[in-house]
């Protein structure tokens, strides 16, 4: 019986935790109850992938009311995948925010936080199991709120203004998929995913069709922060709690790359996002532009979690460019990068917040004499940075790999180029760190050897020793990727 | 629809374009709430009469009550009761996204079904289904009820979890507090 | 008569002719409502005197009633004639009429009397005087000679003998 | 009956069309705002109850007039409330109401 | 309390019928407009009236904020319970018509009880709403933030 | 006069436009609230206008009307604008706060004390 | 014919209302404007229910009363002191 | 043990001292550069089970992970990486007994990082040997540069920051720009990245592919530091003189050429090689490298800085015999490969204990210098045979095989450009010895004496090395003629 309602659960059980949180409103068992939940989560997120890789696809009609009619939760290897992601890291970030919001938050407001982060996390599951496209909007604006939540809890007042600037670019992000998705009910008259694709076809040739896609496009693309829309990012990610950063950067703007995903390749008619509309070359242009200046942007940055936001766009940037090449190989390496990049950044945040425990500032000056001071935290965000750049051994590396091979399969080799060329300015950044927490020494200092706390350490190093062990046996994410790939788009690679 | 429909609809948008334009034109932020209030009292009045009877009463509720108590709220919160000056920002480029947004617009709704035409797409494939089998299935005749509450009702689960996070997030910013006593 | 007037006789006529579904679930759902609603007021504070709106019930609020229309169509018709005649004719005034020997219900309803026929309002009630503002000084006469005054002193006077 | 009442229904109609009408003139003459209140009175008393009056005609007796009579007596309550503290407020704001004080 | 004599003699008068039409909105959802969004609206606005007229403290009496914090939750709480008792019953999430022996009673006993857990949760968040804005004090930059 | 019909679309248009217009050039936050409110009821009227059925009426069904204008985008509405005012709820919220620790909620003025 | 007739006449009476609203000049002129505005909705909705023939959607005209109501008793509590939930006492010296 | 899993365990055995160092280090400082030499022994002798076992039959591939399919990381022992993993492994042993001497000599800190990034080095270089497709062969290159690059920032000065900086910004650029490039495409378009002999192309390829893929991998492969990619040599000199003689000798640069020859002989096969135009233009550059260099090296007085100019022209002899796509230029490079190690580390070794000795670094100063450190200096001067090419040392028989090579490919150019680089070699490092040996010493040197001991034993053996290959160069002939034939 579990079984048959395993997709369900996967938001039930967040939404049924969040207002117990609310109702007991202790800071401590709040953050068990959060915790309770990405437990439960992680491991229904495996059986689901499990079930979707043995038996296939899993439909499940809400209410009991078959679609078109009733709304449906429709998973298949794609939206395992994502789901995987999104638990698995909402699980570490949870682990890990135990201490490191306890510095930052004060304990009265504590529940709130928690409440919103459960809410956020039932939110991006919803939207991405979903095969309702108005239900994708509803959930979209509950993890959407919630993440404006999360962020006002920042400690610089700064975090204020940025939810709001977050909160206006959502919104009208989120109104222009609504227009979209009307202006597809008006064409079609329903908001089922597959009854879409079916009815879709027939009408591509209208020009209702192309502008509810650019709609839909624009609307994600703001909340997937593609360049040039990506404004709302970097403060966002540079004033939020360290824990919420971390967890953010690892799954909110992924929810929006699936959906995107979803409907350039599973919903709208076959070649409509690459032949009839060349909207692929849109992306592929703002992605590639984006790994590239958005990532020199980044090596201007003198706190470490604006630094990072602004590398969390580049990567946006690469996985763009997968799904700009509107390939299966293409989006096999997106749907790779969605997971290494979540694995890479999750864990320089959580160390980046370690760094902040320990000497109460995030800027890069703080990093001096880190190597010594505290060589695990620097080792995260050390490695971090080599799997950004796409050093071997990493899952970076794995990911500029495909993303390559994509780019080559359709004779880009300019695109390969530019890739490439986007690893070294990320390297500069990166460098740019290394030399200052390893190479600048100030002799007057003494040297005191202080770790950040193990509590934060071990979600850490799960997520860098995770980062390594995919870079080099990437057997599972990539095969996983693959028929992620082949799910959403239908073609076998 | 009969004539007087007509005119009312459209009297009723013309009202809502002339003050949207108004409150896009003016600089005094009272003016602006006040004119919103009107604006959702336009908008609540004009799906009265494309017959969203349920939406009607909602954006009643909503947009004259709770908007506009919302936003006094904030203004006398923020101590905005001075009018000031508001826009400052060079119009151009925003002319120029509103202008590409109203064009993008403008080649959508050329290819839209006729409006209020019985036979457009939306108005045979789905929805059909609620007017003929609810009666049957759900068995209450506000059809808009039965598909928000049953059919629908997850969208509307999610609804409800919205209303409670923009609760929490207000709690949290402004009150703070959890509540209980001993942590005051 | 006491239980009559008690509040929630009006709650339950107010639900009765609201509803127009009189199935068993709804009236019961009905008296559950009322009953909570009544709760709710008495946790207000909403359980004292002016709460019960009286005027609405007593039969002497009948003759008020039509006297208060009478006046308020005649004095429309003279507003009307103010805003149709050409120029200006608005000599507007603000002047103090008596209020004393009221309940408090009583003034609320004596002034919201004044300010239901146009051409009168009531700016101020607090205290034994009422401020009020006029279009026109002649409008402020028949305040002035205290037969509104009178009238609604009459109907609560009233209620109290009958109880 | 039906005739005449259907007259009736008319004729109030038109009165209270008239009365909102003027009352709508007169917020759009009236010098200032206190002299405002009272032509605005005029839509929700006169006008109001006008074409309230004639909707119970036209509705006969059923829960649909028990309504219309809620909405009035509604309006009855509230509408001086709301003109009383509107004009209270435009006081304690420093609006000045324009007089003619001719005699004391 | 004799300033507002006016306002608060109506609103006394009014709110106990705001109160029970925003209860008649809530269960006459079926059969015209309304539901438990519009009631609970109502009657959180019935409520803020209350706030308006007599002042944040006196309205906090009469409804603490922490128990419209719980109230809240519950509403969520009992539209996820529903969903959840028609799982344990054998349907899908939400599938109201295993509530009953009767598939149609079923619908009407979970449309009930969803919309009654919509109205608590719209009109305490309503409540939180208003409370929280009043109760806030406004500091200038640098002080106390 | 159905040929009018698209009228609503126009105006819709027009409403989303200066909705969008207000959002980007208002200084105010609290104005740019309000923008937004006027973009997204915008968007709520294309719906609306799209479940209208010519001849029909609201969708509660008695037995003198036969036809019903289409209840799926009611309900979709329904839900957008309780989303509608979730947002407008918080943003003020975040507003009233920005007014406490910058001092304003004057776009450029905020930007100007964070700065120093 | 006269239902509709007397609903073109409020739909003026609202254009001019919505005059005075845009031109205020003072914030009680723009307030008076929107609370008239609302009791002339209330009456379009009691009429257009009539006109189509569904007069059973009352509750919305209700409804428009009764927030018109509260909103404008906010706005005045707005301007009165500034502050929504306060209650207090009447600054005597700033009266008249 | 199979060999096969035996291969595997020469890439681990390095990572031992690792361990052993951050374990065992920490109780007892001391104990750093033994446990870096014993481990360096096994390792030495685990590469040399995996030679021996290879003459009866090809070593089997030992696939340790398949991040791809189709792409694996995988070992596969063959006689030039054999080669390239016996002379890394031999010569980390020497290493480390010099690095005994030198690092406490010279009085350096942060040994413990030192030795332990000193062996994980050496395990990529053994990766790096032992990789059976490009894509392994990849990984463990990176890992080269990452391992190595704190090696050469040691000194922790702003002059050692900015030669870090160099140096893994060229490194690292090249080898992701083009070298990276490089694999995936072929990898695109043949499908496999396994080294193939005869190479992995098809015949349906077309030239200016093949061309442009020939350019991506000689200039990808940035540690062969041909022109105009050769900065980072020069200026990685700041680090300690161990690591410069694993940089120049043993690991870094040697992966370079090793890797030019992996790719020239396996990826495009020599006969392929031969047919594309561009194989000759690339030559050219190699030529006018090792020209270049050589005059460079000329001018300069600073010792290591003259001897790093050096390795740059010497790789590009290497690089050179692998461009002129013929079995002898191939033998000669392989060859090459291993005698340069072995004299080019002696010149180190010998620049090394000048500096702890005699606290010297410009070839002005050193007049004399050889009455006073007399083992130190006639270890330098067979080095300096060794490089340039002349009996009695092993560098004889790689030029000459280098010049075979040049001859059969008929270009009089590239015949000359090794002769005249030859002869400018002498030019630049004989007049080192012959000041050191036979011009008076100015005077403030009385207090110089020998070097430590451990230099001394280490420099001896390598010098005795370079002899020893003139007369025993069979077991190298041997391998490469197994790999071009
Ligand atoms: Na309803
Ligand atoms: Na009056």
């Amino acid at each position: 019986m579990l079984s048959f309602h395993l997709s369900a659960l996967q938001v039930v059980i967040p939404l049924l935790a969040a207002p117990l949180c609310a109702i007991f409103r202790g800071p401590r068992i709040s953050w068990l109850i959060a915790l309770a939940v990405g437990l439960a989560c992680a491991v229904n997120s495996l059986a689901i992938l499990n079930q979707v890789n043995t038996s296939g696809e899993i439909i499940y009609a809400l209410g009991g009311w078959a679609a078109p009619w009733g709304i449906e939760y429709r998973i298949d290897s794609a939206n395992a995948f994502i789901l995987l992601i999104i638990s698995f890291i909402y699980l570490v970030g949870i682990f890990y925010a135990r201490d490191s919001i306890k510095a930052e938050v004060p304990e009265h407001s504590r529940c709130w936080l928690y409440t919103a982060w459960i809410l956020c996390f039932s939110g991006l599951s919803g939207i991405t199991v979903s095969g309702d496209v108005f239900n994708v909007f509803v959930f979209l604006e509950v993890s959407s709120l919630s993440t404006y939540i999360l962020i006002s809890f920042g400690k610089d007042r700064r975090c204020l203004t940025a939810a709001l600037r977050y909160l206006i670019m959502g919104t009208i992000a989120a109104t222009f998929y609504l227009i979209g998705i009307g202006f597809l009910y008006a064409l079609t008259g329903t908001l089922n995913m597959a009854d879409l694709a079916e009815r879709l076809p027939g009408l591509a040739s209208q020009n209702t069709v192309a502008v509810a896609f650019g709609f839909v496009v624009l609307g994600l693309a703001i909340k997937m922060a593609l360049f040039p829309l990506h404004a709302w990012l970097p403060n966002a990610y540079a004033y939020a709690p360290n824990a919420v950063t971390a967890f953010l950067a690892g799954t909110a703007t992924k929810a929006a790359v699936y959906v995107f995903m979803r409907l350039a390749f599973a919903i709208f008619p076959d070649d409509f996002f690459s032949d009839l509309t060349s909207t692929h070359v849109i992306v592929l242009a703002a992605g590639i532009i984006s790994a590239i200046l958005t990532s020199a942007i980044a090596i201007f940055q003198d706190d470490l979690k604006r630094l990072f936001a602004w590398s969390s766009i580049g990567q946006i940037g690469y996985i763009a460019v997968g799904l700009g090449l509107a390939s299966s190989a293409g989006v096999a390496a997106s749907f790779l990068h969605l997971f290494n990049h979540a694995l890479m950044k999750t864990a320089i945040f959580m160390a980046i917040g370690g760094l902040f425990i320990t000497t109460g500032s995030t800027t890069i000056a703080a990093l001096e004499n880190a190597g010594r001071r505290m060589p695990w935290t620097m080792a995260a965000i050390l490695i971090g940075g080599f799997s950004l750049i796409g050093v071997p051994f990493t899952t970076g590396f794995i990911s500029k790999w495909y993303l390559v091979s994509a780019a080559l399969e359709q004779n880009h080799w300019w695109l390969a180029g530019l890739i490439l060329i986007g690893s070294l300015v990320t390297a500069a950044y990166v460098w740019k760190i290394v030399e200052i927490a390893y190479f600048r020494k100030n002799p007057d200092t003494q040297i005191v050897r202080q770790e950040a706390p193990l509590s934060l350490l071990i979600p850490t190093w799960v997520l860098v020793t995770a980062n390594i062990y995919f870079g080099i046996d990437a057997q599972f994410t990539g095969s996983t990727a693959t028929l992620a790939a082949t799910a959403i788009t239908g073609i076998t690679p | 629809m009969i004539a007087i429909e007509f005119l009312v609809n459209f009297t009723l948008l013309g009202f809502l374009l002339a003050t949207a334009l108004v409150i896009s034109r003016t600089n005094r932020l009272f003016q602006s709430v006040m004119l919103f209030g009107i604006y959702s009292l336009l908008t609540a009045a004009l799906f009265v009469v494309l017959d969203a009877v349920d939406v009607a009463f909602t954006e009643a509720a909503v947009g004259t009550c709770i908007s506009t108590i919302l936003m006094l709220s904030a203004l006398s919160l923020t101590g905005s009761r001075r009018e000031v000056a508001m826009h400052r920002k060079s119009p151009a480029l925003a002319l120029g996204v509103s202008i590409a947004l109203g064009a993008a617009l403008a080649v959508g709704i050329m290819d839209m079904p006729e409006f209020a035409d019985p036979n457009a797409p939306a108005n045979l494939h789905v929805a059909p289904y609620y007017l003929t089998e609810s009666v049957s299935e759900i068995d209450i005749p506000n059809v808009v009820t039965s598909v928000l509450a049953s059919y629908r009702g997850y969208d509307t689960l999610g609804e409800v979890v919205v209303i409670f996070t923009a609760g929490i997030g207000v709690i949290a910013l402004l009150a703070g507090r959890t509540g209980k006593r001993d942590e005051d | 008569m006491g239980f009559i007037f008690s509040p929630i006789v009006f709650l339950i006529l107010f639900w009765l002719a609201l509803s127009g579904h009189y199935t068993t679930l709804l009236l019961i759902l009905g008296a559950a409502s009322c009953f909570w609603v009544l709760m709710i007021s008495r946790r207000m504070g909403i359980n004292a005197h002016e709460g019960k709106p009286i005027h609405l019930v007593s039969w002497r609020i009948v003759p008020y009633w039509i006297w208060l229309i009478k006046e308020i169509l005649l004095s429309t018709w003279a507003v009307s004639r103010m805003i149709l005649s050409p120029g200006s004719s608005v000599r507007p005034q603000l002047a103090k009429i008596p209020a004393n020997n009221m309940s408090d219900l009583s003034k609320v309803t004596y002034a919201n009397s004044i300010t239901l026929t146009p051409g009168t309002l009531t700016i101020e009630a607090d205290g034994d005087e009422l401020e009020i503002h006029t279009l026109r000084a002649d409008m402020l006469e028949p305040l002035k000679r205290g037969e509104m005054a009178d009238r609604v002193r009459k109907i609560e006077r009233g209620h109290n003998r009958e109880q | 009956m039906d005739g005449i009442l259907s007259i009736i229904r008319d004729l109030l109609l038109i009165a209270g069309a008239l009365a909102v009408l003027i009352g709508a003139l007169g917020v759009i003459r009236f010098p200032e705002v206190f002299s405002r209140i009272h032509a605005a009175g005029i839509t929700d008393t006169a006008g109001a109850g006008l074409i309230i009056l004639a909707l119970l005609i036209e509705s006969g007796f059923s829960l649909i007039s028990l309504k219309l009579l809620v909405i009035v007596l509604f309006l009855f309550f509230t509408s001086p409330t709301s003109s009383h503290a509107l004009a209270k407020a435009a006081i304690h704001g420093r609006v000045l109401p324009l007089t003619h004080q001719d005699k004391g | 309390m004799k300033h507002h004599l006016i306002l608060q003699v109506v609103a006394k008068a009014l709110i106990p019928f705001i109160l029970l039409f925003a209860l008649y909105v809530q269960f006459h959802g079926d059969y015209g407009p309304g539901g438990g969004f519009q009631a609970g609206v109502i009657f959180g606005a019935a409520f803020i009236l209350y706030g308006i007229v007599f002042g944040k403290d006196v309205a906090m009496k009469v409804v603490p904020p922490s128990l419209v914090y719980t109230t809240a939750s519950l509403g969520v709480l009992l539209y996820t319970g529903v969903g959840v008792a028609g799982m344990l019953l054998g349907g899908e999430f939400l599938n109201y018509s295993v509530l009953s022996k009767d598939a149609v009673a079923g619908q009407h006993l979970g449309i009930l009880l969803i919309e009654f857990g919509v109205g608590i949760t719209v009109a305490s968040v309503m409540i939180a709403l208003f409370l929280s804005y009043a109760n806030y004090r406004v500091t200038e930059p640098g002080e106390g933030e | 006069m159905e040929g009018l019909g698209i009228v609503n679309y126009w105006i819709v248009v027009a409403l989303m436009m200066t909705g969008l217009y207000v959002v980007m050039t208002a200084n105010n936050f609290v104005k740019k609230i309000i923008g937004l409110n006027i973009f997204q009821s915008s968007v709520f009227i294309l719906y609306i206008s799209i479940a209208k059925v010519s001849g029909g009426t609201a969708p509660i069904l008695t037995s003198e009307a036969e036809i019903y204008s289409n209840p799926l985008p009611h309900v979709l509405i329904l839900t957008a604008i309780v989303v509608g005012v979730a947002t407008t709820a918080l943003g003020l919220a975040l507003i009233v706060r920005i007014r406490s620790a910058f001092g304003t909620v004057d776009d450029h003025e905020v930007q100007d004390v964070a700065r120093d | 014919m006269m239902l509709s007739a007397a609903l073109i006449a409020i739909l003026v009476g609202m254009a001019l209302l919505l005059i005075r609203a845009f031109v205020g000049p003072t914030i009680y002129d723009r307030i008076l404007a929107v609370n008239n505005f609302g009791t002339k909705t209330v009456l379009v909705l009691a009429l257009y229910g009539f006109v189509t023939e569904r007069p059973d959607f009352l509750d919305i005209a209700i409804v428009y009363a009764l927030c018109n109501f509260i909103a404008t008793m906010a706005i005045l509590k707005y301007f009165e002191y500034g502050d929504l939930g306060h209650v207090g006492k009447q600054p005597e010296d700033e009266k008249l | 043990m199979s060999a096969t899993t035996v291969q595997f365990y020469c890439l681990i055995a390095p990572l031992m001292a690792v361990v052993l160092i951050a374990t065992l280090g920490r109780v007892v400082p001391k104990l750093y550069e033994t446990i870096n030499a014993s481990v360096a022994i096994v390792t030495f002798l685990l590469v040399l089970s995996v030679y021996n076992s290879m003459g009866e039959a090809p070593v089997a591939r030992l696939v340790l992970f398949e991040p791809f399919a189709g792409v694996a990381i995988a070992l596969q022992a063959e006689p030039l990486g054999m080669l390239f993993a016996l002379m890394a492994s031999f010569l980390w042993i020497v290493t480390s007994i010099y690095s005994y001497g030198y690092m406490r000599g010279h009085g350096e800190t942060n040994l413990a990082r030192f030795n332990i990034f000193f062996a994980i080095a050496i395990s990529s270089a053994m990766g790096v040997a032992l990789a059976a497709n490009g894509f392994t062969l990849f990984l463990f290159y990176e890992a080269l540069t990452l391992s190595t690059f704190p090696l050469v920032t040691h000194a922790g000065t702003e002059k050692a920051k900015r030669a870090g900086r160099i140096y893994l910004f060229l490194l690292l650029g090249t080898s992701v720009g083009f070298l990276l490039f490089a694999l995936i495409w072929t990898w695109k378009l043949t499908g496999t990245l396994d080294f193939q002999a005869g190479g992995v192309f098809d015949s349906d390829i077309g030239t200016t592919t093949l061309n442009a893929l020939l350019i991506l991998y000689v200039f990808g492969i940035g540690k062969a530091a041909l022109m105009p990619f050769h900065r980072w040599l020069p200026t990685a000199m700041v680090a300690p003189t161990p690591v410069s003689a694993l940089l120049h000798a043993v690991a870094v640069v040697k992966a370079g050429v090793f890797a030019i020859l992996k790719v020239c002989v396996y990826i495009f096969g020599i006969d392929l090689l031969g047919e594309l135009e561009i194989h000759r233009y690339l030559a050219y550059v190699a030529a006018f490298t090792i020209f270049a260099t050589a005059i460079i090296a000329l001018r300069k007085d600073n010792l290591k800085a003259r001897l790093a100019y050096s390795t740059i022209g010497q790789l590009s002899y290497i690089v050179l015999g692998a461009l002129v796509a013929n079995a002898a230029g191939v033998v000669g490079g392989g060859m090459h490969m291993l005698m340069h190690g072995f004299g080019k580390i002696t010149l180190f070794f010998g620049a090394g204990a000048i500096l702890v000795a005699a606290h010297k670094t410009e070839i002005s100063q050193m007049r004399g210098i050889g009455r006073r450190m007399p083992i130190t200096m006639s270890a330098f001067f067979i080095g300096c045979v060794a490089i340039i090419g002349a009996p009695p040392t092993g560098g004889m028989w790689s030029k000459w095989n280098l010049l075979l090579g040049t001859v059969h490919s008929s270009d009089w150019l590239l015949v000359a450009a090794l002769i005249v680089g030859s002869l400018l070699s002498a030019a630049y490092l004989l007049p080192i010895a012959v000041r050191a040996f036979y011009l008076p010493d100015d005077g403030g040197s009385t207090k110089i004496k020998e070097a430590p001991v451990t230099i001394l034993i280490a420099m001896m053996i390598s010098a005795g090395g370079c002899v020893v290959l003139f007369f025993a160069p069979d077991f190298a002939f041997d391998l490469m003629q197994m790999l071009v034939h």
